[in-house]
């Protein structure tokens, strides 16, 4: 069966042109936001891929679902990150929703910057005077009486703390990757295996999501092996040497 | 320039012309008409009219003074035939290295505004600060007031000198928004597309 | 105005006549010939040439616009037969109040004695460089020395013309904040916490 390679797949996008696997390792070196990532473009390239083909290479993919998948819940927690926590008191599909709705709001406002880009190319051969005429007279200006009380009043606002001032969102940023590089590392210098869930069973989802990212790139550098009995089974990492050929291996992000 | 208005010279318009010429080209702004109306102590209406009359004369081609309406109001500018020769000799620096980030900014406060900066981060995903300071050091923005709640932060909005840079008549000029997403229907055809050309 | 240069239209001196204007109608200095000539891509005595026909073409009596030779080089200005309509256009309305960022900016000077412009802006949470600009502009406060530190900033302090404004004796006058601070030092530091609070 011809591969079709994940990370082989070749990129045009407006933020990025190369590999799926370079564009990941920019994302996991936060080298590159992923707000500035066009997701869309990725799934119809990798689907255009696919029509070239014969046969439709499964491993592949199950291996882009999972990676496309991180992708976004990343790319999603980055454009809403102090509303994440209300996104999960609503049930899914409202969630879905709201985040859908949040998501065009951001393309259209995206598409309206464009507008003003292409608007302001287009005006570059119209010049006009920018502050007052060289001979003009000079303007005077004059105020009204005014009560001193506004001054004590704008102070006394100034001096109000922020409302309610609330640090959810800055918890809710996310961890870097490099927090559990180290942590695996550590891991897996004291033990030879041990098991992802459990592992991170404590952790927000936005965690666990960036936790599973550097889990593929210490797959990817070749310092850790990982093995799945079963789709949705417990994900073991083991040191590199240890790997065993179990049903379901994640290959290379 | 080839419609001499001394042939109307005896008619007064012909001095509003003339004052609002002077009027124009001293002001620092674009003026509307209640104000060309109140400098020029005249009606409305004429002053309408003598706008008309000097919008053929200073009109593209003809002039390398050009009338246009813009931000409001009326104002004067170079002609388009003359940018080369003004591209020499000053600069842009209102418009000139607006980043992307900048670029949004500026999207959301004309679109939605007036906002703030915590309401530009929550759109745009990440922290607006430099974005904003940078267009309220051109210009493009201004503060207008704070939120309601006591503490409340800083809202802005765009200036006179934005839609001037841009070319506007009004903020009313800006395409709606629908207008503007039409990608979603483009990436759906292509994803069709593809899938036509698996089944083939 | 009524000298048509449309008559010597097929010579290109028409032509560099309009990129003159434009550059003219675009300039916040007046413009040396040298100026014009580099900028047109011209030589220089063709711009005194076409100088010479739009002097004529704006002159006094002719045309609101009037072209001046002044000592830097070249101007327009609006002529003399507008000069009340111009005067009208300047002289402001009597304001009926501050902007916000105005108010504070000048709140803060007031309370808190002399301030330099990054104090304020630490205070404030934005930049306070136009709100001193029209503060300075209008009189209500003026320079008032430098911090300690070599190199330190400007500070500024309220002026007569504010307590005349405000109808203060002296700032003594101010409405006292003592449920805030016992002194401008505790004020300082109160509201240099607030401050820090929604910064973060």
């Amino acid at each position: 069966m011809p591969r079709t390679p994940v990370r082989d797949l070749v990129l045009d996008l407006d933020a990025f042109e190369g590999p799926f696997d370079l564009l990941l390792t920019l994302l996991l070196k936060e080298e590159l936001a992923p707000r500035e990532v066009d997701m869309a473009e990725i799934v119809v390239s990798f689907v255009e891929r696919l029509a070239a083909r014969e046969e439709v290479d499964l491993e592949a993919c199950g291996e882009f679902l999972v990676l496309i998948a991180a992708l976004l819940e990343l790319k999603a927690r980055g454009l809403f990150p102090e509303e994440a926590a209300e996104l999960q008191e609503l049930d899914p599909e409202e969630a879905a929703e709201e985040l859908a709705r949040r998501l065009a709001e951001y393309r259209r406002l995206k598409e309206a910057a464009r507008w003003l880009a292409e608007r302001l190319a287009g005006e570059r051969d119209r010049w006009f005077r920018l502050g007052p005429a060289p001979l003009a007279p000079r303007p005077e200006r004059r105020l009204a009486p005014q009560d001193p009380g506004r001054l004590a009043a704008a102070l006394r606002g100034l001096a109000q703390p922020p409302p309610n001032l609330s640090l959810e969102h800055m918890a809710l940023r996310f961890p870097p990757v490099s927090r559990f590089l180290e942590r695996f590392r550590a891991l897996l210098a004291r033990r030879r295996r041990f098991d992802f869930d459990a592992e991170v069973g404590g952790l927000t989802r936005v965690e666990q999501a960036v936790a599973f990212l550097a889990l593929l790139e210490l797959r990817k550098a070749g310092e850790a092996a990982l093995a799945q009995a079963a789709p949705f089974a417990p994900i073991r990492v083991s040191r590199p040497d240890e790997e065993r050929t179990l049903a379901w291996t994640a290959r290379s992000a | 320039m080839d419609r001499p208005l001394r042939l109307i010279a005896a008619n007064p318009l012909d001095r509003l012309a003339r004052t609002l010429e002077a009027l124009l080209v001293v002001a620092s702004q674009p003026l509307s008409v209640p104000e060309l109306a109140r400098a020029a102590d005249d009606g409305e209406e004429r002053v309408e009219t003598a706008l008309g009359l000097l919008r053929e004369r200073y009109a593209e081609g003809r002039s390398g003074i050009v009338l246009e309406r813009v931000a409001g109001g009326w104002a004067f500018r170079a002609s388009r035939e003359a940018a080369e020769a003004c591209g020499r000799l000053f600069e842009r620096p209102v418009e000139r290295g607006l980043s992307q980030a900048a670029l949004e900014t500026l999207a959301i406060v004309a679109y939605l505004g007036p906002c703030s900066r915590p309401e530009i981060a929550r759109i745009r995903g990440v922290a607006a600060d430099s974005a904003v300071a940078s267009l309220l050091e051109r210009g493009l923005i201004a503060e207008a007031g704070r939120e309601e709640a006591p503490g409340g932060a800083i809202r802005y909005r765009t200036t006179p000198l934005f839609e001037r840079v841009f070319g506007l008549e009004s903020l009313a000029e800006l395409p709606r928004l629908d207008d503007l997403a039409e990608d979603a229907e483009g990436l759906r055809e292509r994803l069709l597309e593809a899938a036509a050309a698996r089944a083939s």
